[in-house]
This record gives structure tokens, C-alpha cells and sequence, in this order.
């Protein structure tokens, strides 16, 4: 795959070095193109860049607040769709409207207006950039934290072993909202990614990705190792990627054979309090997850 | 300023009625205003609405405590309801009954409204056919601003009917009390 | 030829919403605002009104969904109420930080608790420092004319903010009483079409909008909305006039409308309905040779101080009515504007018609005794039961 | 003079930031050994691994942050890292 060559997403960010949510928005931008409106949520990317005066963003970029990124990007789009009919704005060009949020911004404080968008059958793509915690913050659970993970809320005790809950499954409650197109990605399988945004972007209707990014600072991993974790989050099963098209479900990438968590785990400094027992646990949490979607 | 209360139970639209009686007033050349009792009652229990008609502008905003008339959607209502509270001295009922020997204290106009929405509408909804009853009794409106109020408050052939409803109303009215 | 329409006052804000011919609606049902919000889903539903209606699942998303559509470039309105409104705090900041000129309208109500769904101002005048115009009506048709002249306000160049436009819950929401409309093309071209210069997402001028405020720009921002609202009073003006030559009907100077007020030594404060109430005591006491005079605030953002000291400045028995307390301080928010404004006066304050509290004849009669014996500054409840 | 809104109206503006000093360990990269497999280019978090005219990927040292993700992700190892010296 020749990727598309068009930087649309500018360097000088403040992301850190290694940050996977930058990567998840130049994917993202090099996969929409320039005619794209982009509704970002508060959190790590919104303020990593665009402290004024400088913007990374080289589209159309609105942000507002931390819950709302779906709200407003629902408001964009009727806009949009308003100024087309009344006043030929856009000539004919197709918008691309894109909202995009952490799994905070997304999960939690964010999920009443996501889902509110997506029943109302915006034509707009929602990307959740899953990274599993409140990072923008520091570090804080969120609904979207693994089981058993570290963070500063869910720190592991001598009687709480971190994270109690297993992460919210967000991607199948937004197949449950009978929308046209849902699908998982991670950042270390772009042209996965890219191609379920391209796919996504010729639907009409609401879509939903939710893109695994991990964070350096928030997992407790060296920089370079961001993509390399992503891909054993895949390889072990941890992540599934698939997509649901018109109630379809597909997996769209099938490990040969799973490794084991072990692996994924214990490259990370949010895992590291595991004892093999823990391990064990979450091995068996994710067989079961696993051969329900039959990995 | 003419202040008339109008009650009525959840439902049998005495709010619109106060409404089509402000409607009237208005065709007629005057200034008007209706509003309902704010409460938060629902269908069946005792309700309010008031209407203000006077030859200025009317600026006044506060709920009407002494009518000057008193319309009364369903006689059950005296059982639980003081409806003549407040009323002027000098005011006046009108009221939606069969019998004929009501004595509230005041000047009291009756009318079968009951009959006359059975025999025109075919339901036993009066609100049209009491603001026909109250033009009839106070020549406050006329019978043509009432008939175009109702038309433009209900379309096409209900308007037609409540019209009707309430002519028959106005009627009764001319003849039974002059 | 002009329509009179006997209607009430959530109809009236919808017709001007229709007139302006705005591109995007956003909004979500409360008691007492839900007619407005009807009106205007009957409007798109029937074809009388172009515009793309978002049906939100809160007022959150509704004031977000008004900030994504202006910050588009759309016409966008909105409308709610007490908690809806409460719950639209946050985004109220933004819409005035962004300088989106988005117009609502607030039906008047009580906030919980204990829950209520009757009148008084509460709700906006908790939204005193958000960054909104705030215009107070006293009837219908003001109502309607006020939206009108809303957007013509908020987008003006000199302003670029959010505007509301506040009409007590029920006393106006839910009353019938004329209202002239004006024909839909006159509106039309007073109004012109919104093509914003400063905001709009266009890929051929990928801007970004909302960045990261930091310190050494954010106080900036915060002046620049308040000189903002500085140069809105004169445009409210200039609005007002405007309109009155178009429509030939107008509120005073925009600001502040003065009533009875020259021969007056007794003034009452007071903004929205219960203004009506007020001149209607006036006028009785005038036939009895008593002149008492009403000085209306209309606009209580921007606050209209230098209207207020002129217009005040030969009376010495001023009563401030306020349907809203600032618990803690026992005084309503205009009350303790006003005292900071007339430092040298006898300023007392009534707290009235709290959570649909009756406001009767009598109790206006009251005040005015009461204000013109009382020997200092002072608060008084009034409507109180034992 | 801030604009009014705080609106940004200079796209990609944040190039104005160089943030080449972030960097520890300066990856290098191998002309010679590269296969062009374009994982260096597409992983890159600030896009600072670009062609140049004679199709060579070429690191912009101005904004590489040194993560060294390139590094890690060059299947032929044509990225070295080296340390800056400050």
C-alpha cells in the first residue's frame, strides 16, 4: 500500500515523543483528505495541538468541551447539510465530518452525546481514541481501562489489585445502535485503519471506530515500543479487530496463532504488579472473549 | 376591562376555550389576553383559564381574582370547586346543566351544552358551544367573531361543527334569556 | 400587509425563529418552552421553515450542537428553560467565548429544589456572567420583535455574541394576546443573510476554532468579550431605532424604557412581565393624582449603568423588584446591581414572585408604600404566607 | 493582538514550534540499507520521516522528538540511534 502522502496533520505538537493518539489523527486526516471538518473533544490531542496561536491541525478543527465532541459534530453536520441546501455552500464537494475523542471523552462523560448522535443518524464518523485512561489528566481510570490495569485511581494495592472492572466494550454498544458501520483498529496496523476510515467515510450514516493507541507515559513503556504494543494487544487477543457492516460482523484480522498475554503485559509498567495468578485470569477472561468472536 | 374565569376539567379544553373567547374579542376590535390557571393538573381534575378583553391595551399580568363573569364547563365541578369566588357582585354564570334550579347566588344563565355537543359534535366536548352560550347571554363577542375564532383554532370540518355548536349555543341563549 | 395573530409567547419566539429564516435548530423539550420548540418542529415539518432540526437528547447537546452549527456558519436558535438551562452553563462560556452569535430563548422558571415549574428569573439571571446579551420582555410581541432584533445584534461585527431573550415561564409562555407579525421578506432583508467573516469550517479555510487559552492570551479574550459588550449598548440601541423605522414599534432607547418617570419621586426597578402589572398601577394612581414611575431594565447584560443613573437621578424613592435571590446576601441581582450604581440613594429591594408566586395589584401598591416610608436600604419579601 | 474567538487562522501553525531539542538518542538513517518499506514514514507520531526528490526517506531533525519508534519498526535495522550531544 502506497500510504497517501498529503500531511495534513503539522510536527511541532507537544504530543510526547512516541504519542500514539498523534498517530491515530495523522492516520486519520492522511485516510479523510483535506475536505474533512474535524470535531475534537477536550483531552490529550485537542491540547497537544492547539495551544494558541499555533495549530497542528490543517482542516477545518472545532473543539468546544470534554463531553460534547459528538453534539457539536452533530451540529456541524446539519449545518453543513443547511448551508449546502439554502445557500450552495461546499460546492459539491463531500464533507467529511469527523468527531473525535479519548475513551474518557467517549466512554464516560461523552457517552450520553455519542450515543444521541448516533441514533439520530448523523453523517459523521465518531473516532474514539482508546488509550485507556485519562491521560490529559494523569492517568486516571476510565471505563475503558483494562481489567486489572494500574492507574492512578485504580492503583494497585495490597487490597485492590488495580483496575476491579473489564473495560467497557463501547465498539458492540455502538453496534447496538443498528448504525451502519462499527469496526475496531489499532495504530499498528494502519492500513487497516486507514482502509475502515475510507470505508467508513462512503457510508452514510453514523460510523464508529474505536482505535487501540497506546501511551507511552500511561502504560509505563519505552517511546519506541508504541507500535510494538499495539501489535501484541492484537497478536494475544486483547484487541480484536473487526468490523460490523450492516449487522455483519467480521474479523479483519486473525492472529495465526494467539501469544499469550504474558507477553503483552509485562511490557508495561500498568501491568507490572501481576502476580502469575492475575495473569492467569486475565488469560482466561480473554480466551473466553476471544472464542466468542471466534479468534 | 372584562375579566371572565372559565372552569372546566383536564381535558374538555378550557384553556382553548378562554383562547377562542380572546380570538373573538380581538375580531371584534378590542384588545385581549387568555392564559390557563399555571397548575399542574391532568385530565379529568378541576382546571382554570381566564380571558381579559378591554377597548386598550392590556397590560395587567397577575391571575384574575375577581371575575366579572364565571363560565362553568360541567355542574359537578360546584361539588368540589367554589366557583363563584370572587365574583363580581354585579357578575354573572354561566353554566353547562339540566336542571333548571340552581341558585349560586348570582345571576346565573343555563345552558344543556352537554345536548347541544352530543347533537352537533356528537361528543360531549362543550367548550365551543359555552363561548357560543356566553356571546349569546353578554353580547360581549359576536356570533361571527366566535364562529371565525373556533374556525381558526380547529381545521376544516371540526371548525365547521364546533361553529355550529356554538351558533346553536348563542341561540338558545337569544331566545331563552333575550 | 402585516398578520395579527392572537398567540402566545413561545409561539411568538418561534414565528421570529421562522422569520429570521434560521438554518439550524437545536433544542430540547422543557415545561415551560416545549410550545416554542413544537411551533418550530411544525414549521420544518410543513416546509414553512428551511432548516435542519436537531432533535438532542439534552440541552447540553443542544447549546453544542448551536455552537458547532454557528461556528459552521449557520443561523442558529435555540430555546429552554430553568434546569435545561442550568444544565446548558458550561456551554453558554463557550458560545460567548467562541463570539457565536446564537440566539435562545429562555422561558422564565424557578430552579429545584423542591421542583417547580412556574416563573420567576432565576434560571437566567444565574447566567449573569456567562457572556450573554440578555434582553428581559415585557409582552408578546416584544418577544417576538427581540429575537428579530437579537440576531440583528449578535452579529453585528462589533458584537459577535450569543444573545437570549427572556420571557416569563407561563405568564408570557402560555398567554394569548395579539402580536403583529411583520412579513417575512421586510424581516428578511432588515436581518440580511449571517455571513460571518470571523467564524466558519470551510476546508477551503481550515481554521481552528476552540484552541488551548493559555495564560498569555486568555485575559485578553476575556476583555475583548467585555468590550464586546460595552459597544453592544450602543448597538442595541441603534437596533432598536432601526427597527422602530421598519417596523414602527420599539422598547424604549433598547436599554432601559422609562414609564411615568418625569414628575416621579417614587420609581420602581423592574424587568420582564411584571412590568406590565406595574403601569397598570401607575396608570391607576395617575387618575388618583398620585405619579409613580417604572424605569424597565430590558437589557441586563450588558447592564445599562449610565441609562440607569440618568434616568434616576431626580428620584429618591427607588424599589427594585427582583423574581430571583442571591442566597446568602438577601438581595435579588438586580437589587445589588443598582445598589452599586446609586451609592448616594435609599435603594430598596423586593424579592417577588419566586417559583410562580401571584404577583397581585396590591403587592405593587405595597412596595410602593413601603418604599416610600422606609428610611434606609432595605429588603423585604413580599407575597410572603405567615 | 489575540484574534477574536482565539481563532487560529495559520493551518499547521504549530510547525513555528521546533521541537527538535526534545530528542536524547537522534535516530540515523541508512540510506543504503533501506528497503522502503514506508514504516518508519507512517509510524512517525510528528510525520518528520519524509521522501525526498530521489524517493530517499529523509528525517527532519527539527521536529523529531527521538522516540526512535522508526528504529524499532525498520525491519532491515537501516535506524541507528546515536546520543545528542548537548
Amino acid at each position: 500500500m502506497q500510504f497517501p502522502r498529503e500531511e495534513l496533520f503539522a510536527p511541532g505538537h507537544r504530543g510526547c515523543a512516541g504519542c500514539g493518539a498523534a498517530i491515530v489523527a495523522r492516520l486519520l486526516l492522511k485516510a479523510a483528505g483535506k475536505d474533512t471538518i474535524i470535531s475534537n473533544a477536550t483531552g490529550c490531542l485537542e491540547v497537544m495541538t492547539t495551544p494558541y496561536p499555533e495549530t497542528a491541525w490543517r482542516v477545518p478543527w472545532i473543539h468546544t468541551a470534554f463531553e460534547n465532541a459528538a453534539a457539536t459534530a452533530s451540529g456541524v453536520e446539519a449545518a453543513v447539510k443547511a448551508l449546502k441546501r439554502k445557500r450552495g455552500k461546499y460546492k459539491d464537494k463531500k464533507i467529511n465530518v469527523i468527531a473525535i475523542g479519548g475513551d474518557g471523552g467517549t466512554a464516560d462523560i461523552g457517552f450520553q452525546s455519542l450515543s444521541g448522535a448516533m441514533e439520530r443518524g448523523h453523517d459523521m464518523l465518531y473516532v474514539m481514541y482508546d488509550n485507556e485512561a485519562y491521560m490529559n489528566t494523569g492517568i486516571q481510570r476510565s471505563s475503558s481501562t483494562p481489567f486489572l490495569a494500574a492507574t492512578t485511581t485504580s492503583p494497585a494495592g495490597s487490597k485492590i489489585r488495580g483496575e476491579d472492572r473489564p473495560k467497557k466494550d463501547v465498539a458492540m454498544i455502538m453496534a447496538a445502535h443498528g448504525i451502519p458501520y462499527v469496526a475496531t483498529a489499532c495504530i499498528s496496523y494502519p492500513e487497516d485503519f486507514i482502509r475502515k476510515v475510507k470505508k467508513a467515510l462512503s457510508i452514510e450514516g453514523p460510523k464508529f471506530i474505536q482505535v487501540l493507541q497506546p501511551c507511552t507515559t500511561g502504560w509505563g513503556y519505552p517511546p519506541e515500543k508504541t507500535i510494538e504494543i499495539g501489535r501484541l494487544a492484537v497478536e494475544t487477543g486483547v484487541f480484536p479487530l473487526y468490523e460490523i457492516e450492516n449487522g455483519e460482523f467480521r474479523i479483519t484480522y486473525k492472529p495465526a496463532k494467539r501469544k499469550p498475554v504474558r507477553e503483552y503485559l509485562k511490557m508495561q509498567k500498568r501491568y507490572r504488579h501481576l502476580t502469575d495468578e492475575d495473569i492467569e485470569r486475565i488469560q482466561k477472561y480473554i480466551d473466553e472473549k476471544c472464542k466468542l468472536l471466534g479468534l | 376591562m372584562i375579566e371572565i374565569r372559565f372552569h372546566g376539567r383536564g381535558g374538555q379544553g378550557a384553556v382553548t376555550a378562554a383562547q377562542i373567547l380572546a380570538k373573538a374579542a380581538f375580531y371584534d376590535g378590542k384588545f385581549c389576553q387568555a392564559f390557563p390557571f399555571f397548575g399542574v393538573e391532568r385530565r379529568g381534575a378541576p382546571v382554570m383559564a381566564f380571558t381579559r378583553i378591554d377597548d386598550k391595551k392590556i397590560t395587567l399580568r397577575s391571575q384574575i381574582y375577581n371575575p366579572d363573569y364565571v363560565i362553568v364547563q360541567d355542574a359537578t365541578l360546584l361539588e368540589s370547586v367554589n366557583v363563584v369566588e370572587g365574583l363580581k357582585k354585579e357578575g354573572a354564570v354561566v353554566i353547562n346543566t339540566v336542571k333548571d334550579d340552581l341558585d349560586l347566588g348570582f345571576k346565573t344563565y343555563i345552558i344543556d351544552a352537554t345536548g347541544i355537543a352530543l347533537d352537533v359534535l356528537g361528543v360531549p366536548i362543550v367548550n365551543t358551544a359555552m363561548v357560543g352560550a356566553f356571546a349569546g347571554v353578554t353580547k360581549l363577542v359576536t356570533l361571527d367573531s366566535v364562529k371565525k375564532a373556533i374556525m381558526d383554532t380547529f381545521k376544516g370540518k371540526l371548525g365547521e361543527k364546533n361553529a355550529k355548536a356554538a351558533e346553536v349555543a348563542y341561540n338558545e341563549m337569544i331566545k331563552k334569556y333575550g | 400587509m402585516c398578520e395579527v395573530k392572537v398567540i402566545t409567547g413561545t409561539s411568538a419566539a418561534a414565528e421570529a425563529a421562522k422569520l429570521a429564516d434560521v438554518d439550524v435548530v437545536a433544542a430540547y423539550p422543557i415545561t415551560p418552552q416545549t410550545t416554542c420548540v413544537e411551533k418550530l418542529a411544525e414549521f420544518v415539518a410543513n416546509g414553512e421553515l428551511d432548516a435542519e432540526y436537531i432533535k438532542v437528547e439534552s440541552e447540553h447537546s443542544a447549546m453544542s450542537a448551536c455552537i458547532g452549527a454557528a461556528a459552521t456558519g449557520a443561523r442558529t436558535f435555540t430555546a429552554t428553560s430553568s434546569q435545561g438551562l442550568a444544565l446548558m452553563h458550561e456551554m453558554l462560556f463557550i458560545a460567548s467565548g467562541m463570539r457565536l452569535p446564537i440566539v435562545m430563548m429562555v422561558a422564565n422558571r424557578a430552579l429545584s429544589a423542591p421542583i417547580n415549574i412556574w416563573n420567576d428569573q432565576q434560571d437566567s439571571i444565574s447566567q449573569r456572567d456567562t457572556g450573554w446579551i440578555q434582553i428581559y420582555v415585557e409582552d408578546n410581541q416584544e418577544t417576538l420583535d427581540s429575537v428579530i432584533q437579537a440576531y440583528k445584534i449578535a452579529e453585528n461585527e462589533d458584537v459577535l455574541l450569543p444573545v437570549m431573550v427572556c420571557l416569563d415561564g407561563f405568564i408570557l409562555t402560555h398567554t394569548v394576546e395579539p402580536v403583529t407579525i411583520p412579513k417575512a421578506e421586510r424581516v428578511r432583508e432588515f436581518l440580511g443573510v449571517y455571513e460571518p467573516k470571523h467564524a466558519y469550517l470551510d476546508p477551503d479555510r481550515p481554521i481552528t476554532q476552540g484552541p488551548v487559552g493559555v495564560p498569555d492570551c486568555y485575559m485578553e479574550t476575556r476583555k475583548q468579550v467585555e468590550e464586546a459588550m460595552e459597544r453592544a449598548k450602543k448597538v442595541i440601541k441603534d437596533v432598536n431605532e432601526e427597527f422602530a423605522e421598519w417596523f414602527k414599534r420599539k422598547y424604549g432607547n433598547g436599554l432601559v424604557e422609562a414609564y411615568n418617570l418625569d414628575n416621579a419621586d417614587t420609581v420602581l426597578v423592574a424587568m420582564g412581565s411584571i412590568c406590565g402589572t406595574i403601569k397598570y398601577v401607575i396608570d391607576e394612581l395617575k387618575k388618583e393624582g398620585k405619579e409613580v414611575g417604572l424605569l424597565r431594565i430590558r437589557t441586563f447584560r450588558p447592564f445599562p449603568k449610565e441609562d440607569v443613573k440618568e434616568f434616576l437621578k431626580d428620584a429618591n424613592n427607588i424599589a427594585v423588584l427582583d423574581k430571583n435571590i442571591s442566597l446568602g446576601f438577601n438581595k435579588g441581582a438586580l437589587g445589588i446591581e443598582m445598589a452599586s450604581i446609586l451609592k448616594n440613594k435609599k435603594v430598596c429591594n423586593y424579592i417577588v414572585g419566586l417559583g410562580g408566586r401571584d404577583i397581585r395589584i396590591d403587592d405593587i401598591k405595597a412596595i410602593i408604600d413601603h418604599v416610600e416610608k422606609a428610611e434606609d436600604d432595605e429588603t423585604l419579601w413580599v407575597g410572603l404566607k405567615e | 493582538m489575540v484574534t477574536i474567538g482565539a481563532i487560529i487562522y495559520e493551518p499547521g501553525s504549530s510547525i513555528k514550534n521546533k521541537t527538535g531539542s526534545w530528542r536524547t538518542f537522534r535516530p540515523v538513517l541508512d540510506n543504503e540499507k533501506c528497503v522502503k518499506c514506508e514504516n518508519c514514514y507512517i509510524f512517525c507520531p510528528e510525520g518528520c520521516i519524509q521522501e525526498d526528490e530521489n524517493g530517499d526517506f529523509k528525517i527532519d531533525y527539527d521536529y523529531c522528538k527521538g522516540c526512535l519508534i522508526c528504529m524499532n519498526e525498520c525491519p532491515v535495522n537501516a535506524i541507528t540511534k546515536v546520543r545528542e550531544e548537548k
